[in-house]
């Protein structure tokens, strides 16, 4: 009988410093492995890394009013999926995107549905 | 004779007319008049000689050879005043002028010009390239009244010089008809000399910085040309115990005496039908007016060069000399069919298209047997015809679609179907079964696989490169068809009419593209075949078997697009499939990031697999090659 | 000059399985840029947290992929158990590893196949999906399902295998490895197949770190990332190492695949003779509380879960990032340059996975 | 009146053979693949169900072309099968050719016109050995025309075994296998969709399928002319060339438009052309 | 670089029977694992309501008022979850899937009796 | 005599399935089911297609795609709902982009259940949907006559 559980570190940061984050991250040699987010009463939005099967968490709060991000894809251009999607999906305002889909990402019928309220209003 | 005096004469004259007259109605009535005037007289002169062989006449007129002296002394000094302003490094082109100049002085002065009996003559060939010179000549100049209306009003700042512009042109016609029917060598070299300064004027007339490089390069190449040509004479005069400068005694003497005189000239021909390595004159002419353009790839100019070639086809053949001057159009053919799949442009298509056609020709004479002969003859006239038309349709296209790129012509079919049909038509002429030009090129195989030299079967090797020469040329001329037949969605019909005297050019040149692949036989039976017969004692003609199924092939040519019209169209018109994104029926589609994108069609250019520049390079270093073997083996 | 073509490619494409769109700008045949354009498939499932339970989501992250159904589904647990802190049982365990490596099996000769048709290689694709039916039989015989297994359960596995069915398994496995040979020779020697994957859709070492490739694409490129190698299921009980190849082309990637079709058989093997007998789950009680990240290889590279459970039936927060969804900026970089005619077979180097991408 | 026998056979019995060659080729085909495949009359049963489809398309135009890419396709045969000049012959088929590739640049739809560029690539690679291949058989039997060159009494391939290889080779682009199916395949899965073909529905994609299987037929006669001087060897001889041919399609990925034009070339360059060199020099 | 490296599977498949399974003239017996339709036996049902709370797509629709246990199958993803949750172990999975239908119909309809032993209707 | 029923010549379009039946749909074609015994050839092209295959449910994205597809396919045709998705919605019922069944795009003339799909079910589907095509062809030739 075992259970399995993946020792993971995690940080939280401000809003400011992901990108020197990111840089340093990335300096290092790790992976970006994904960007997720939780909309609760704020906005979590984790960064993963990976470096040799170690993986380290980076967690950015935004208040639920207005939230904006500084965009990582000068460190990691693979980032622009995960950010396009946060804007779609979650409606953080992401700036500084290398590829920037403008909301057309994924097409859907209900804007930014993951938002604490979802804006109704499609079409 | 008054009828070749007055093919020479009458253009000539009328030339200086409009080099007065301003471009007003009352010229524009005088051109058209004179062009019909000149048809007129060149069928007349066919109507008249055609049966009857070999004619020749004596020009009585005192001191005639002295004002062709002077004419030539003349033409010399106005080329040296033209170089006032050229670049250093052209400072080849005044010496070629003076080393040229000075050879024919020597000649002259040394009083060893042979007299020449009879200095004119008209033969079945001469008949053709009159006709040639004087229908399709002629409804380049009707063509170029309005044409040069528009240009000019199309490029305001160009200074309007069309007097200087049709004085040269009737100059140029006057010129080319003094090369067919000269038989005093001498005469021959003035006229050839005078059609390259009215190529040098014509390519020049824009005036713009381009333009006048271009003329100048077209100039040199000549004048490199015209040198081998004035040492034709001077060998003639000075060297070869036959001594003469008549051009019949020249061809009937044979390669045994006359082999050294003709490859020289003949490599005068080769410079003129630019030929690689000297194709990129005629490839610099693209900057001209269309007109000038339809012109010297269609009936002046370069047809002079394989003309002459043409001309001595009974001396070349059988020789090794005559086997590398085939073996040069050969390559010629074989690398412009592959540059021409690289060009978008449609005037630079045509003219790699005309130097490759050229190239034929030119395999063909060399060869010189009376098969090849036959078919070169038949090739120089379905090409003029098919190719003034080209020229002249796009020359059309490009005043009313603004642009000469092949890839603006989609949808021609839709918005312009008279021009498209007329291209089409054109197309066809060039390069499809059962028109001219393939029939030519059939006839060409059969007769290279059974040519030989000393029993070497060395005509296989050129009818190995016609059949890879052949595909790239299938491959351009369909690509240019797909894109007029292209119907792209949300065409409109195109606004404004094709001026009158353009749209009556085009169709008389449309009708006689399709009239001589009808009448072909006609034309070969009638004045083709008793040319052959005349040098060789025998002559080839098509099988009744295969005439008859050219005819049922054209007929069906024919009578499958007019039957388009009873074709039922019925038809559930639906969206082209956009792998299910399409927006409207517009041919539009939801791209990436939600953007509505046009999809479109361009051609393939294979810029990536063929490169114009290598293969240019790699073509003029194996064509020099030829040409020295060409000289060195004229003695074996 | 206007040279230049622009296609829409997909999201209706015979060699696209599934819709994706690409807009190619061509220059005669060869791709100036691809723009990729997804979302065909987009659903919303991880919104359906709010209105399914945590057990029953399990059903939810079995539908993500029918293709690697059975991982998803055993990511998705392992997820839920990491946070629950919950014994998973032996035998579940090997099972779970026994299973994830058949499914492996099966998707990477259904990729082969999909492959050999990218490049127009009919029958290589025809009997690639031949020998893949075999295995779906034993499949479908040990799991109830041929392409949804249906097996994965919080706590364990809701099947147990019969040790008589056991060896008759790994018997049939040893007649699918011998097919298998055939096929995956091919793929290596076959003059055809070089000229059209060797030197197609690079992606040099670095890129694929930087762009954050995984699985066999980033494998391709000479680097050893392996998931499976954090030993979760039996993994840690095995022996074993990360395929690589360094090639970095197509023609390295489909290597990976081919190399590691024979890892997962002798994982088969080694996992079949060391299981132990005991019970296949443990009943799960009380609900999630807090988050976890968990992180399972699937037969196109790493997927991450991630669950955060607030002590209610409904998990506050569901959020999978599939190994496509990875690859895609890669599959950009790759696209950049090549030919029209190998679009497809780089698109699919990277085994795309829309369904799971998109959710 | 025996010519006109000759071509009205052609024009009514090509497509059933075209037709039949097409279901053997499929059902040999699914064999290769371990499948049990259509049934042998599966081709007359898909163009008889086209021509009950509706007909849509994209203009009034192009359905239009492929009826004349239909009419020169039989007009060529005939030429052949009556013995005519089988230089005229291959110039013929390229008319018909071009007519195929100007309807499917008809619809200006990308797959399609990117076929259309594919087809005429096609042709560009296989043209010189076709008239090489002409040239051979001249050569050797002193004669342009077909029922010469089917009555010659010696084993042709025996002199032009270059050219028949080279012929091989470019019989794959003509009947639209792998490794040469680029323009439109009988595959759907490529990445041109259908390619050339792709806006055609109904009754003109029937009258396609109906010219290919003349084309088809039209080429096995070529294929007959290398064994002409026993029809006993020809006909067997035919089918294996077919044979073979399915065979390499089912053992060859499809490859690029580059290879095919360079690979062709350079088989008609090496065999094709040296064996017509020594043809030249040996045989007088 | 070999050529033709399929050559061989190629022509042993050509020679060698086919590999099909000659459905529908052959049918193959289903394993006895197969998930397919969901089957019930509705006499033993106690109509708790288990299954249709359990069901992940709400495919089954208990009444007890009027003693109907339906199942739509157009719905059912034949996961077995209500199988699992059955108390009374009436409900299993046949081996066999649900037909294809031309129209959407209504649900299949189980009525239990008042008097056990006798026939369930099917609608 | 119509020849539809033996040469249904198919097309397959990817609502939002899962990929289960996807690979079921194809996995048709290939040894072991090889629906080309009955003539079916899959031919990735709606103009060529008598019979539209639809796995998934259809969302925001794809609805117009379906129907552009459905629209260029020549009469007669018909669409096969092949899995749950497809005919009801499923599992992803409940998500905020899915709208439901492909009935609710484009008319659906056979629905074929099975999570996923199997491939003896969608022969058993394909040909029942044959009856409905050979109807509609049939409806199709007397319009045709009575035009």
């Amino acid at each position: 009988m075992m259970v399995h559980v993946e020792e993971q570190s995690l940080v939280v940061v401000d809003k400011g410093q992901i990108v020197d984050k990111a840089t340093q991250m990335s300096k290092e040699g790790f992976r970006l492995v994904q960007i997720s987010c939780l909309a609760k009463d704020s906005y979590e939005v984790t960064y993963s890394f990976d470096k040799n099967y170690a993986c380290a968490h980076v967690r950015v709060v935004l208040p639920k009013d207005n939230p904006e991000l500084p965009s990582i894809t000068g460190a990691y251009f693979a980032a622009f999926t995960y950010e396009n999607e946060l804007q779609d999906l979650f409606g953080i305002k992401v700036s500084g995107l290398a590829l920037d889909f403008k909301g057309k990402f994924y097409k859907l019928s209900v804007k930014t549905p993951f938002a604490p309220q979802p804006q109704q209003p499609a079409q | 004779m008054n009828i070749l005096l007055f093919l020479l004469l009458f253009p000539a004259a009328m030339s200086l007319v409009f080099a007065i007259l301003p471009a007003n109605t009352f010229r524009n009535a005088l051109v058209r008049i004179s062009c019909l005037l000149i048809a007129a007289g060149s069928v007349y002169a066919a109507f008249v000689f055609n049966g009857q062989g070999y004619q020749s006449f004596k020009v009585e007129f005192p001191h005639i050879d002295m004002i062709f002296f002077g004419g030539e002394m003349l033409l010399s000094l106005f080329l040296l005043y033209k170089c006032i302003g050229i670049k250093k490094h052209e400072w080849y082109i005044p010496a070629l002028i003076i080393v040229q100049a000075g050879i024919m002085a020597y000649c002259e002065m040394s009083g060893a010009v042979p007299e020449v009996d009879n200095a004119l003559y008209i033969d079945n060939l001469s008949i053709i390239m009159a006709l040639i010179i004087g229908i399709i000549g002629s409804v380049i100049c009707y063509y170029a009244i309005s044409y040069m209306r528009d240009y000019h009003h199309h490029n305001p700042q160009m200074k309007d010089r069309q007097r200087s512009f049709f004085f040269i042109l009737f100059f140029f016609l006057s010129a080319m008809f003094g090369v067919v029917f000269s038989n005093n060598l001498v005469w021959l070299y003035l006229f050839w000399e005078i059609t390259t300064l009215s190529s040098f004027i014509l390519i020049g007339y824009p005036k713009t910085e381009e333009a006048t490089r271009n003329a100048y390069r077209a100039l040199g190449l000549n004048l490199l040309g015209g040198l081998g040509f004035a040492g034709g004479i001077l060998y003639l005069v000075k060297f070869c115990p036959e001594h003469t400068v008549d051009l019949a005694r020249v061809i009937a003497s044979g390669p045994g005496l006359m082999l050294i005189p003709v490859v020289l000239i003949s490599f005068a021909g080769v410079a003129k039908s630019a030929q690689m390595p000297f194709s990129s004159w005629l490839l610099g002419a693209m900057v001209a007016p269309t007109p000038v353009s339809a012109l010297l790839h269609s009936s002046t100019m370069v047809k002079a060069g394989i003309f002459i070639i043409i001309k001595f086809a009974p001396v070349l053949s059988g020789t090794w000399a005559g086997y590398f001057l085939a073996l040069i159009g050969a390559v010629t053919f074989l690398m412009t069919s592959i540059i021409a799949v690289t060009q978008s442009n449609a005037k630079r298509v045509l003219a790699y298209s005309t130097i490759a056609n050229l190239g034929l020709i030119v395999a063909c004479a060399g060869i010189g047997t009376y098969e090849t002969l036959w078919a070169a003859v038949l090739l120089t006239i379905f090409h003029a015809v098919s190719k003034g038309l080209l020229f002249l349709g796009v020359g059309s296209i490009e005043h009313k679609i603004g642009s000469r790129d092949i890839e603006d012509m989609d949808g021609l079919i839709v918005n312009r179907p008279g021009l498209a049909v007329v291209m089409l038509i054109g197309i066809l002429g060039m390069f499809l079964a059962p028109f001219g030009m393939l029939i030519s090129k059939w006839m060409c195989l059969e007769a290279f696989v059974s040519s030989s030299i000393f029993g070497l079967p060395t005509g296989v090797l050129i009818a190995m490169i016609l059949a890879f020469g052949s595909a790239p040329t299938l491959f351009f001329w369909a690509k240019w068809m797909g894109k007029i037949v292209s119907v792209p969605a949300g065409l409109a019909k195109g606004e404004g009419r094709v001026p009158g005297d353009e749209w009556t050019a085009l169709v008389v040149l449309a009708v006689a593209t399709v009239a001589t692949a009808a009448l072909f036989p006609v034309i070969s039976w009638v004045s083709v075949e008793p040319y052959i017969v005349s040098l060789y004692h025998q002559t080839v003609s098509l099988s009744q078997g295969n005439t008859i199924i050219m005819s049922i092939l054209l007929a069906l040519m024919i009578l499958l697009p007019l039957s388009f019209l009873a074709y039922p169209k019925k038809t559930k018109l639906v969206p082209r499939y956009l792998g299910g994104a399409n927006v409207g029926d517009k041919g539009e589609f939801l791209g990436a990031m939600g953007v509505v994108q046009q999809a479109t069609m361009r051609n393939y250019y294979l810029a990536g697999f063929f490169s114009e520049k290598k293969l240019t390079i790699a073509s003029v270093l194996v064509t020099i090659c030829l040409i020295v073997t060409m000289f060195a083996v004229v003695k074996l | 000059m206007a040279t230049r073509t622009i296609v829409p490619f997909g999201p209706q494409h015979p060699v696209l399985p599934e819709p994706i769109h690409l807009d190619l700008v061509l220059e005669d045949e060869k791709v100036i840029s691809a723009i990729p354009s997804i979302g065909f498939i987009h659903r919303g499932l991880e919104k359906l947290v709010e209105k399914k339970d945590f057990l029953e989501m399990t059903y939810v992250a079995e539908r993500i992929c029918g293709i690697c159904s059975f991982i998803h589904g055993q990511s998705y647990c392992q997820a839920i158990e990491g946070v629950m802190k919950i014994d998973v049982p032996e035998r579940a365990l090997y099972l779970r590893t026994i299973w994830g490596e058949m499914s492996r099996i099966h998707s990477h000769l259904l990729w082969l196949g999909l492959f050999a048709d990218g490049f127009g290689f009919e029958s290589l694709f025809m009997h690639s999906w031949r020998v893949r039916e075999k295995l779906l039989d034993l499949i479908e015989e040990t799991t109830g399902g041929r392409v949804i297994f249906g097996t994965a359960k919080v706590g364990g596995v809701r099947r147990d295998m019969e040790s008589l069915t056991l060896k008759r398994v790994e018997d049939e496995l040893k007649i699918i490895e011998k097919m298998s040979h055939e096929l995956t020779d091919v793929f290596k020697k076959d003059s055809s197949v070089k000229r059209r994957t060797v030197g197609k859709g690079v992606l040099s070492k670095e890129d694929a770190i930087t762009l954050g490739a995984v699985g066999p694409t980033v494998r391709g490129s000479g680097i050893a990332s392996d998931m499976r190698k954090l030993g979760y299921a039996a993994y840690g009980k095995i022996s074993w190492e990360p395929v690589i190849e360094t090639g970095c082309d197509c023609y390295a990637r489909c290597m990976v695949r081919c190399r590691e079709l024979y890892q997962s058989f002798d994982m088969i093997y080694q996992a079949m003779a060391k299981i132990p007998d005991g019970p296949v789950d443990v009943k799960v009680t009380g609900n999630p509380n807090g988050e976890y990240f968990a992180r399972v290889e699937q037969p196109r590279g790493e997927v991450i879960y991630y669950v955060k459970g607030n002590n209610t039936k409904n998990l506050e927060r569901f959020r999978v990032r599939t190994p496509t969804f990875a690859n895609v900026p890669p599959l950009v970089k790759m696209l950049g340059g090549c030919e029209l005619a190998d679009v497809p077979v780089i698109v699919l180097t990277i085994d795309p996975c829309i369904s799971c991408t998109e959710r | 009146m025996k010519t006109a026998l000759c071509v009205v056979a052609w024009v009514v019995i090509a497509p059933f053979l075209g037709g039949l060659l097409a279901g053997v080729d499929r059902i040999i085909t699914a064999r290769m693949q371990s499948r049990v495949g259509p049934p042998l009359l599966q081709p007359f049963y898909d163009v008889l169900k086209l021509f009950g489809k509706q007909g849509v398309a994209v203009n009034v135009f192009q359905n239009y072309y492929m009826v004349c890419f239909l009419v020169f396709v039989i007009v060529t045969g005939a030429l052949f099968f009556s013995g005519g000049d089988i230089l005229l012959t291959i110039f013929a088929l390229a008319v018909a050719g071009v007519f195929f590739a100007l309807g499917a640049f008809s619809p200006n739809s990308p797959y399609s016109n990117i076929g259309a560029e594919r087809e005429l690539l096609q042709m560009m690679s296989y043209e010189p050995i076709l008239i090489i291949a002409a040239i051979g058989m001249f050569m050797v039997t002193k004669s342009w025309h077909v029922h010469d060159i089917a009555g010659f009494q010696k084993p042709l391939f025996v002199f032009l075994p270059g050219v028949f290889l080279a012929f091989l080779f470019v019989l794959t682009i003509k009947l639209r296998k792998s490794p040469f199916d680029l323009s439109t395949s009988h595959h759907g899965h490529q990445e041109l969709v259908k390619g050339a073909t792709t806006e055609f529905a109904g009754p003109s994609l029937a009258v396609i399928e109906i010219a290919h299987w003349y084309e088809n037929v039209l080429l096995m006669g070529f294929v007959y002319l290398f064994f002409a001087f026993n029809w006993v060897v020809a006909i067997p001889a035919v089918l294996v060339a077919y044979f073979i041919e399915i065979f390499i399609d089912n053992t060859y990925a499809r490859l690029t438009w580059h290879f095919t034009l360079k690979s062709s070339w350079i088989v008609a360059g090496v065999c094709g052309v040296v064996n017509i060199f020594l043809i030249a020099f040996l045989v007088k | 670089m070999s050529q033709m490296s399929i050559g061989k599977v190629v022509s042993r498949s050509f020679l060698s029977r086919p590999a099909t399974r000659l459905y529908p003239f052959e049918k193959r017996p289903f394993y006895k694992a197969t998930r397919g339709a969901v089957a019930i036996d509705i006499e033993k049902c106690i109509l708790c309501g288990i299954c249709q709370k359990r069901c992940p797509t709400a495919a089954i629709t208990v009444t007890k008022a009027t003693k109907d246990w339906q199942i739509n199958r157009l719905r059912c993803i034949s996961c077995g979850a209500c199988v699992d949750a059955c108390p009374k172990k009436c409900l299993w999975l046949e081996n066999m899937y649900s037909p294809a239908v031309v129209q959407k119909g209504a649900d299949d309809k189980f009525h239990q009796l008042d008097k056990p032993g006798l026939e369930t209707t099917k609608a | 005599m119509s020849f539809f029923k033996k040469s249904p010549w198919v097309i397959h379009y990817d609502g939002s399935s899962c990929n289960g039946c996807d690979i079921e749909v194809l996995a048709c074609l290939t040894p072991l089911y090889d629906i080309e015994r009955f003539g079916i050839i899959n031919t990735g092209n709606p103009k060529h297609a008598d019979v539209f295959l639809i796995t998934g449910t259809i969302n925001e994205q794809n609805l117009e795609v379906v129907r552009n597809i459905y629209n260029q396919m020549p009469d007669p045709k018909v669409v096969a709902a092949i899995g749950i998705c497809a005919t009801s919605g499923g599992i992803f019922r409940e998500c905020y982009n899915v709208k439901g069944g492909v009935d609710t795009a484009i008319p659906v003339d056979i629905y074929i259940p099975g999570c996923a799909v199997r491939p003896e079910a969608i022969i058993d589907g394909v040909v029942a949907a044959l009856g409905v095509l050979e109807k509609k062809a049939a409806a199709l030739k007397t319009m045709k006559a009575s035009a």
